[in-house]
Order: structure tokens, then C-alpha cells, then sequence
């Protein structure tokens, strides 16, 4: 359950746009169930009270709307960060992508948001109705009394390992600013390299096999702002809209991870618009991992204008083939 | 009609592979199913769906169509086919069924596209209709009926048996290499579980959408409507409700240059692409709200003009289980359709 | 009939200002180093993007290193420092997924080290031979 | 397996002959590697012409369906296909399939009507195949009147066969323009669109378009103001196509798809399809 209510938010949104400080509001509007929310854009008081929606479900991340909503609003547009969501926002602006005037920040505090695939785990499919109370209530058509679900059983990945509840951006706050958190989010990386390079190999090889090149990680990332990505472009000699094989399988998604290393903040929205469960997100804390071991504690959005390890170096800086020995012999 | 016990479901797959590769739902490491070879161990998935449709046994996401060798300033064109495989895809639902329908509307219309013509002259469908549909089903809102699957051969299970009955000479023939595994029966316990599914489909969520004002000749009513705006705000532009649609058909024809000689393939291409249309002067959907359009357009509105009103779209649910910001064409039809009414 | 000897298929990228005048100067010495060497030379170590080294693998090679000048001696200051750190976290990436390590390499090779310009090779080459063909990185298309 | 028509397999072709027409479009000549022509086809179709590795693109036949010894294609230098057909020398194998797409009614629309050709640029291009059918089956038809307008002198497109041939043609009237004045030009200059409304065509005419849309946009509105009915506009359209036979699912304008019902197109049909084009 969410500290913040969705009643607060529409009254703080309708506050700023009778003031005149926003023209628009972007939002998350409410679907056909109680958990498949879609991210909109409302610029009435009307508008917010019929459709907006704050509850367990609403991941999406709008830093990435913001380069293309802020250019198109004439005035300024409210977006409601989550703490993850503002790391993302300064990145953004650490790379000039968005007009930082054209927005109005407000800060919200986040419990975690629910999986809806981890509550189907639980009681099935056929959910009817998902009250988000102090427990989750899952009714389906198929039994007459709710599932009760502990939010804390039902997490995304991502919000087991959330490793921020601090605010790094906002023009306003609402609630109490909370705490990094000391998180256990490589934990899963190191199992992976603590696997021999056959098992490594067979673990990948599982999991990047199901990519079907839909592009929803490339074009959810708040990371992937490139108005052209070499994927897509006929002349790059490396345009695909399927996986040929697992080649390139393996090239996209290490190129994709290659080129945000450095800038992924690690929101996650990689992992959970993966239509085949594929842990992308294992592979941007990989480079996060290694860069934070090889050049120090380096987290991507914390500020704005900060220099990213791979644009940057030193003179002492570990050699490419150092990497494995001193892996080799910590193990 | 025959049936066999759901203990004794193995015999028959194995019964099936002896003369042709049988797929089956299956499931994998990350809890969704896939349909997968049948082999010794591999278990029949218990969940409703695939997240993939099995329109990747008639029209895979990728597939080789020739080579070419050239040398100097000649070329030679190489038909790489091999001799298709007689196949058997077993749990197919009532709503990918139906998609077949539409995908040979498509291919096997004038000129015959023969790649996908041999695969469907190859594969055997074994349909099974739905015991627990989702919240996410919509199949009888273009007319689907779960509880009587298509196909070659339809399946219904209960608790503890699976009932077959054979629809065409391709499924009779193959029911009858099956008499040993399975028996004789009558058609009670079928009525009856046809009953318990009607009775779920009528609790459904989406048990009320509706078709009325979508169809042929509504281009002009639908396609400058005010809300494509609103829809398409949030799309992100990527392909996943094309990819997983078992109804959605559009392909690229690519090159590939081997460095020994050129692979020409096609595949799955997604009208939600910015290159969809983009041609050497320019590009007639510049939006996302027009590619966005043209897919919900192409479903609800072309498609029925050119195929006697027959929607493309089947109510799977599987764009809106995936949908990355859940918009999805329920919305879309809720939306644009109820606003028309 | 006698078996054929394996041997792998190499590139390198090699630096314009030091290391492809370190491989010329082992070639005006006689210094023998595999021919199955495939060098491409570049106008910087960092010019090398990461998808040329994948796009090496793809088109068939066994191994991939890049040779550049000594940090600190870079013609453009600083970019071999760049390269160093990409390349430390590509190859960190590549054995994350379980592609041998010992096919990926970089090296730093003078104008003037001719003598380190082939023994590099032949042990990159050697290594590389020791391992096999690449079977985790390849494109099947491609090897037909 | 034999009698079906293998629709994506294309044939090989020959590239007997290159014209330069102007800087930046050339006509080649193809046939099959025996000589024949690759297969017949009717005016205003169109054919996927291939190079293995660079790409597939669908083209306008310029040559005219009575010439039964060869195809011919006016192509002009603007994309990957087209920059590479234009350094392809005489003896070059590429791939065609077709023929695709409806054909002009010149059997039975047409037949014994005055016809009007306005085309600009490399517009010309599907229209000459019209043009040329009709000149010879001469009688079936009446006036033939072509207004045709390039940027310069040099962009004209056949501009020997068309003062050779054509205007020596009698009823072929035959109307040049250029965009800009030029040394050695005493023709017409200006606009085609304005060079119609100046020539004041009597409506008792069939009008076939071709060329840039902004060109056939406000042709279009001129042929209007002079009284044409859009029943008796007919022009083509092009959009990107991948297959040519209506399955790949993108030239569709509305429910038409290019490829199969087009790319000929009567004016009136148009203004019944969404402005996607």
C-alpha cells in the first residue's frame, strides 16, 4: 500500500493546473482491471478525477516522456517522480534531453510496486478485482472470496532491490524524503559469476534465446534517448527486426547494455516490459558492478553533470586483462 | 468421440511423435509456456496460454526463402528449401484457431504465398478448449466460442480425462493411429463441460465488448477521430503486441550478405516500426499515433472490408497481458467504438 | 589422410601511430608471426566500438585484440585510456556471458616493439588455437 | 509443388543496354539471361527489381507492353536499390518478379477517348508505357495531348523520342516546359501545374498524372478549375512495398493496398481513401 493517496496527488495536480504553474499533468490513467495502467497525459481537474490512478501498479517510469511531452506541451508539465524515476530524471538532463523549465518535479514517495505476474503465481488467472489495502485483495472470477496477498510477497524484482528511497530531484516533495538503501541487487551477478564459464554460457544462452526483438527494453529504457538506434537504421549493417540466431541475440542486448553502462540508473523498466521474462536488468549490474569495482562507487543520476566511467579515466586505471586476474584470484 | 485418462496422456503424445514432430505447450524456466518438441519428460503446461501464438509453425518469425551466388556480374538464385516435415501441434486454443483463419485469408488468397502454404499442408492442429480463461479473454466478442475449438482435431479435458473428436480427414486419420491409446465414449462428459466454460465466459470483464461499429466502410468515421491522440500518447513504439498477435502478418523481405553469398529471409515486421513505411523519398506515417492507427485500423476496420467482415483479431489477450503501458486494443475499441455508438 | 591443422582466425585492430608501425617494423625484421593474423588498422585504439569486436567474431574470427599505444603515449592524449576502460568492460561482459575470456585480449604495442608485436601473436595465437574454434560468439550463416 | 507460382522468387535478368537520360536517371533495358522478354505485362504496372545484398524495389515498366523483345526502366538515382543500378554496367545480372499492381483502362475506359498526359520529372517514366501503347494502337483513340515538365533542358526525360517520334505523331500534341529559363531553351517555362491552366484543355478529355505530389496536388486543382471531374483523373501512387502481391501489409492506404489495387488510381476513388499518402 502506498503512503501517498491517489486523492492527494489529484488534488496537488489540480492545485498547480488551476494555478496556472502546469498546463499538463502526466499521469498514470486507469485501465480495463486494476493493474494494467497506462501512463496519459491530463490537463483538467475533470480529467484527473475520472481517469488517474496511484496504486500498487503504476511502474511506469515518465522521465523518458518527458523529452518528447516537454517539447510538446506549450507550458510546463507536472510529472510525479518516484525515487527510481529521479535518477533517471537527472540523467536525462546530465544529456541536455529535456528542457529542465518546461518541468515541474513533484516527489512522491514509493512502498514498491506489485508484479502482477508474481500475484497470478498466487491466485491464478481470471483477477477480477485488486483492492491495494494494508494487504493486497485479489478476487477472481473462480473463487467467491478474495486471495489476501502480503505486497511484500508480490514485489517486483526490482522493488526487492530498490536501492533508493531518497528523492535526488524535485521541485517539490510530497511526504518524508527517505534513505539510499544499502541494497542486495548484485547479489544475483555475482551468482552468475561465481558459475563456471559453461554454466554462465548455458544460463544466457536459456534466457536470451526467448528474445523475440519486439525493442519494448530499448524503447521503455529512459537511458535509450538516441533519436536514430543503430538497430534500427538500414545503413548501420547490423539492422534486424528479428534474431537471426543466437548471435545476435547476444549482440543486441550487449550492445544495447554497452551503450547505457554508465548511464543506466538500474529503474528496472528494462525487466519488466520483457514480454519474456528475460533479466535484462542482470546485465546493466553487471557493467554497473564492474564499473563501481574498477573505477569506484559510481551511481548513474545521483547528480546532474556528473561524469560517467566510461567517459572518463585516470591514469592508474586497471588493465582490460587485470580484470580477470584479480576476479581469479579473490574466487 | 474418444477419450483416454489424463494419467495416460503421455502414450498418447508418444503415440503422435512416432509419425510426425509433436509440439506441446510446455513450461519454462521463467513460469510462461512455450510450445515445445515433445520428448520423454516434457510436461503438458497447465497454464492457459503461450505467450507466443503457434502462428510460428505456419509463419515463423524468421524464415530463409533463397539464396543467391553471384559471381562476377552473374547470379544464380538457390531455392534452399528442404522437404517439409509432417508436424502436430497439440493444445491449440479456440481463439488460435481461429487466427489460422485469418492468416490463410492472407496467404492463401491469390497469388498462394507457398512457403506458408507447405507448412499448413504439413501441420496438424490439435485444438483444446479453455477450462480457466483470464480475465484478460475476450474470444467471444468476435464471435469464438472456447468450449468448441476448431482444428483438426478439438480436446476437451476434465478433471481426469481428455476427450478427442476428430474434424477433418487430416484429424480423423490421425484419431485413428490413436485407437490404442484412447477409447470409445459418449459425448455427456463433453456437454457438460461445455456448460462449466459458457457459465465462466459469462463472468468474464470483457464480456461486454462489442464489435457493433467497427467493420468495412467505416474508414472515414474512425480514421481522423480525435482520440487516436489520447490512445497513442503513451506508445512507446515497440513490437510486442504485433509479436505476440496470432493475427498480425506483416513481414520484411531482408538481405543477408554472408560474405559467401547473400541470404534473402523474411520476417516479422511491426506496423508500430518507424521504418515500417519509410521509403528512399520520405515516409507517409511521420507519428506514432499513425502507426498506431493503421494497426488498430488494419484489425477492426481494413481487414473486415476485404474479408467479408471478418475481424482480425481473436481476443486472445496476449497484447493485453504484454503491452508494456497496457494500452491495448480493448481500450482502443472501447474508446473509439463507444464514442461512435 | 592427414588432418589439417587448426589454426585460428585472428584480427586485430591495431593502432595507426604505434602498433601497426610495431607490426611493420616485425615485418621488416623477418620476426615470423601467424599469418592468420587479420590486422585492420585503426586511427586510434579507441576508435574500436564494441560492435566491431563483435562483428569480428560474427564473421568468423576466433579471437580479437586490440593493440594500442602505451597509456600515457597516445597521439591524441588521452584515447587509449578510453579504450582501456570499454574494453575492460566489454570483456568483463563477454565472460559474463560465458564466452572465453582468453579470446579477447588488448595490448599495448610501441612503433618501436617489433619484437612484442609477434611474440604477442603467436601467444594470442597459440592461446587462441588452444581453445577452439569459436563456437559461442559465431553466426552460423556466416560459416557455411 | 510445380504449378504454383512462386511469387517471392524472383527471375533473373540482364541489363542489355543503359541510357543516361539526364544526371540523375538512366533506363535499362532487361531481359531474360535467354534473350526473352522476363513477362508480358500491361501499362502502369510495375516490377520488383532486385540486387542480391543491396536490396528489392519496385519500378514502374517504361517500355510500352507491344514491345515484345524487352522491358525497360527509367530509374532515378535516390535511394541504396537505385544508387547501385546506376553504376551496374551492361552485362549485370539482378532479379525481377511481376508484373504487379492494376494496369491503366486503356482497353476499355480509354478506348475512343482524347487523352491528356501531364507528368513531371521522372513521372514520365510510367506514363511513357501508356503513351507509347497508345500511339500504337494510334486508332483506337483520339487526341492525344502530353504536357510534360522537368527542372531544366537536361532533365527531360527521353527528350529525343519525344520530339522525334511523339510530336511528329499526328493528333499527339506535345507541351514542354522547364521550371527556370535556360541558354538554348525556347520552349515554355514555368510550372506544369500553371502551364495546364494556361494550355486550357477543353474538358472532353481523359487526364492521366504523374509526378511529385505537390506537382499532381495542385495539377489536380487546375484540371478542377477548368471543369474536369475528378471521374476523369487517373494518376498512380507509390509507397513502400515489400512483397507486391498485398500479404507484407504495408502500402495499404485504407483498405486498398497499393501494390494489388493500385498503384493506378481513378481521382474520385481517391478522395474516398484516408489522406495517408
Amino acid at each position: 500500500m502506498q503512503k501517498i493517496t491517489r486523492e492527494q496527488l489529484i488534488e496537488k495536480a489540480a492545485a498547480l493546473l488551476a494555478g496556472g504553474t502546469v498546463t499538463a499533468v502526466l499521469g498514470w490513467s486507469k485501465g480495463e482491471f486494476d493493474y494494467d495502467v497506462t501512463p496519459a497525459v491530463f490537463h483538467t481537474a475533470e480529467e484527473l478525477n475520472k481517469d488517474f490512478v496511484w496504486n500498487d501498479f503504476c511502474g511506469a517510469n515518465f522521465s523518458k516522456y518527458l523529452v518528447a511531452k516537454a517539447a510538446k506541451e506549450e507550458g510546463k508539465v507536472l510529472v510525479f517522480l518516484k525515487p527510481c524515476d529521479t535518477y533517471s530524471f537527472n540523467q536525462l538532463l546530465t544529456e541536455h534531453r529535456f528542457d529542465r523549465e518546461k518541468v515541474y518535479a513533484v516527489g512522491i514517495p514509493c512502498e514498491g510496486m506489485a508484479d502482477i505476474a508474481k500475484i497470478k503465481e498466487i491466485c491464478g488467472e481470471g483477477i477480477s478485482s485488486i483492492d491495494c489495502g494494508e494487504k493486497i485483495a485479489v478476487t477472481t472470477i473462480y473463487e467467491d472470496e478474495p486471495v489476501m496477498i502480503d505486497a511484500k510477497d508480490v514485489l517486483a524484482e526490482r522493488c526487492v532491490n530498490c536501492k533508493s528511497k531518497k528523492h535526488v530531484a524535485y521541485d517539490e516533495l510530497m511526504g518524508e524524503e527517505g534513505t539510499v538503501i544499502d541494497s542486495a541487487r548484485f547479489d544475483e551477478v555475482a551468482k552468475i559469476e561465481a558459475m563456471t564459464p559453461d554454466e554462465r554460457f548455458a544460463f544466457w544462452q536459456n534466457e536470451l534465446s526467448r528474445c523475440i526483438r519486439c525493442n519494448a527494453c530499448r524503447d521503455a529504457c529512459p537511458a535509450c534517448t538516441c533519436e536514430k538506434c543503430v538497430f534500427d537504421n538500414p545503413n548501420s549493417g547490423v539492422e534486424n527486426k528479428a534474431p537471426a540466431n543466437s548471435f545476435e541475440e547476444k549482440m543486441f542486448h550487449i550492445i544495447r547494455a554497452f551503450h547505457v553502462a554508465g548511464r543506466c540508473t538500474d529503474c528496472g523498466e528494462c525487466s519488466r516490459v520483457c514480454p519474456q521474462n528475460i533479466p535484462l536488468h542482470l546485465l546493466n549490474r553487471k557493467f554497473i558492478k564492474d564499473m563501481n569495482e574498477f573505477y569506484g562507487e559510481y551511481q548513474a543520476g545521483e547528480e546532474v553533470g556528473t561524469r560517467a566511467p566510461l567517459v572518463n579515466y585516470t591514469t592508474g586505471d586497471i588493465e582490460p586483462g587485470e580484470v580477470f586476474d584479480r576476479r581469479d584470484t579473490d574466487a | 468421440m474418444r477419450k483416454c485418462s489424463l494419467d495416460s496422456v503421455n502414450s498418447v503424445f508418444a503415440e503422435i511423435a512416432k509419425a510426425a514432430a509433436l509440439y506441446i505447450p510446455a513450461d519454462r524456466t521463467d513460469g510462461s509456456a512455450v510450445y515445445t518438441k515433445w520428448e520423454e519428460g516434457v510436461v503438458w503446461s497447465k497454464a492457459l496460454n503461450t505467450v507466443r501464438s503457434p502462428k510460428d509453425f505456419f509463419f515463423p518469425q524468421m524464415e530463409n526463402l533463397m539464396e543467391f551466388r553471384t559471381s562476377g556480374k552473374n547470379i544464380e538464385i538457390v531455392d534452399t528449401r528442404s522437404e517439409a516435415e509432417d508436424f502436430v501441434v497439440f493444445g491449440v486454443r479456440a481463439c488460435d484457431v481461429k487466427s489460422f483463419e485469418i492468416l490463410d485469408r492472407v496467404f492463401l488468397t491469390d497469388p498462394v504465398d507457398s512457403y506458408y502454404a507447405t507448412k499448413r499442408e504439413h501441420g496438424a492442429i490439435i485444438s483444446m478448449a479453455c477450462t480457466r480463461p483470464s480475465e484478460t479473454c475476450f474470444c467471444k466478442t468476435f464471435g469464438i466460442d472456447p468450449a468448441e475449438p476448431a482444428g483438426d482435431i478439438s480436446c476437451w479435458k476434465t478433471e481426469t480425462e481428455l476427450f478427442f473428436q476428430s474434424n477433418t480427414e487430416k484429424g480423423a486419420a490421425l484419431l485413428a493411429k490413436l485407437e490404442g491409446v484412447t477409447e470409445e465414449c459418449t459425448e455427456e462428459a463433453v456437454d457438460a463441460q461445455k456448460e462449466k466454460i459458457n457459465a465462466v465466459m459469462a463472468k468474464l470483464p470483457l464480456a461486454d465488448v462489442t464489435t457493433e461499429g467497427f467493420g468495412g466502410g467505416k474508414t472515414k468515421d474512425y480514421f481522423n477521430d480525435p482520440a487516436w491522440d489520447e490512445l497513442s500518447e503513451a506508445c512507446l513504439g515497440c513490437g510486442t503486441c504485433t509479436f505476440v498477435c496470432p493475427t498480425c502478418q506483416c513481414y520484411d523481405i531482408k538481405d543477408f550478405n554472408t560474405g559467401k553469398g547473400v541470404i534473402r529471409y523474411r520476417c516479422w515486421d511491426s506496423c508500430m516500426y518507424s521504418e515500417f513505411t519509410r521509403m528512399a523519398h520520405g515516409n507517409n506515417r511521420l507519428t506514432q499515433k499513425e502507426r498506431f492507427r493503421q494497426r488498430f485500423m488494419h484489425k477492426l476496420v481494413y481487414y473486415p472490408e476485404n474479408n467479408d467482415g471478418l475481424f482480425s483479431c481473436v481476443g486472445c489477450g496476449r497484447c493485453l497481458a504484454k503491452c508494456p503501458i497496457s494500452m491495448n486494443i480493448v481500450k482502443v475499441m472501447k474508446k473509439i467504438g463507444g464514442e461512435n455508438k | 589422410m592427414q588432418v589439417k591443422e587448426y589454426k585460428p582466425l585472428i584480427v586485430a585492430f591495431c593502432c595507426n601511430w604505434c602498433s601497426y608501425a610495431g607490426a611493420d617494423l616485425a615485418g621488416n625484421n623477418r620476426l615470423n608471426y601467424p599469418a592468420d593474423v587479420k590486422i585492420i588498422r585503426v586511427p586510434c585504439s579507441c576508435r574500436v566500438n564494441p560492435m566491431f569486436v563483435l562483428r569480428a567474431f560474427q564473421r568468423g574470427a576466433d579471437g580479437v585484440i586490440i593493440c594500442g599505444c602505451h597509456p600515457g603515449d597516445c597521439h591524441y592524449t588521452s584515447g587509449n585510456y578510453f579504450t582501456r576502460r570499454r574494453m575492460a568492460a566489454l570483456f568483463s561482459m563477454l565472460d559474463y556471458l560465458g564466452i572465453e575470456k582468453e579470446r579477447t585480449r588488448v595490448e599495448w604495442v610501441s612503433a618501436a616493439e617489433g619484437a612484442k608485436f609477434a611474440a604477442t601473436m603467436n601467444d594470442f595465437a597459440s592461446t587462441v588455437a588452444a581453445l577452439g574454434e569459436n563456437k559461442r560468439l559465431e553466426d552460423l550463416r556466416c560459416k557455411k | 509443388m510445380n504449378n504454383r507460382t512462386e511469387t517471392l522468387i524472383p527471375k533473373i535478368g540482364v541489363i542489355t543496354d543503359v541510357r543516361i537520360d539526364t544526371p540523375d536517371i538512366k533506363t535499362f533495358r532487361v531481359v531474360t539471361p535467354d534473350g526473352k522478354k522476363a513477362f508480358d505485362h500491361r501499362p502502369g504496372q510495375c516490377a520488383m527489381l532486385s540486387i542480391p545484398g543491396v536490396g528489392e524495389a519496385m519500378f514502374s515498366i517504361t517500355s510500352s507492353p507491344t514491345n515484345t523483345e524487352y522491358m525497360e526502366f527509367s530509374i532515378k538515382k535516390c535511394g541504396c536499390v537505385t544508387e547501385w543500378l546506376h553504376q551496374a554496367e551492361v552485362g549485370q545480372n539482378i532479379t525481377i518478379r511481376g508484373p504487379y499492381g492494376n494496369p491503366f483502362p486503356v482497353d476499355d475506359v480509354f478506348a475512343g477517348k482524347n487523352l491528356l498526359f501531364i507528368a513531371g520529372g521522372v513521372g514520365l517514366a510510367p506514363l511513357r508505357s501508356v503513351i507509347n501503347y497508345c500511339r500504337h494502337y494510334r486508332d483506337r483513340y483520339g487526341d492525344i495531348d502530353i504536357v510534360y515538365g522537368s527542372r531544366s533542358k537536361d532533365d527531360l526525360l527521353d527528350y529525343k523520342e519525344i520530339i522525334d517520334e511523339w510530336a511528329a505523331d499526328t493528333g499527339v500534341n506535345v507541351h514542354l516546359t522547364i521550371d527556370n529559363p535556360q541558354e538554348g531553351w525556347d520552349g515554355h517555362v514555368g510550372f506544369v501545374p500553371n502551364y495546364v491552366k494556361e494550355l486550357n484543355f477543353d474538358t472532353n478529355k481523359t487526364a492521366v498524372l504523374c509526378g511529385p505530389p505537390i506537382m499532381i496536388k495542385f495539377t489536380l486543382e487546375g484540371l478542377c478549375g477548368l471543369g474536369f471531374d475528378k471521374t476523369q483523373i487517373y494518376t498512380t501512387l507509390e509507397l513502400r512495398m515489400k512483397c507486391g502481391v498485398g500479404k507484407c501489409g504495408r502500402c495499404n492506404v485504407g483498405s486498398k493496398y497499393v501494390c494489388k489495387e493500385g498503384p493506378v488510381f481513378r481521382c474520385d476513388e481517391l478522395d474516398e481513401l484516408p489522406s495517408e499518402y
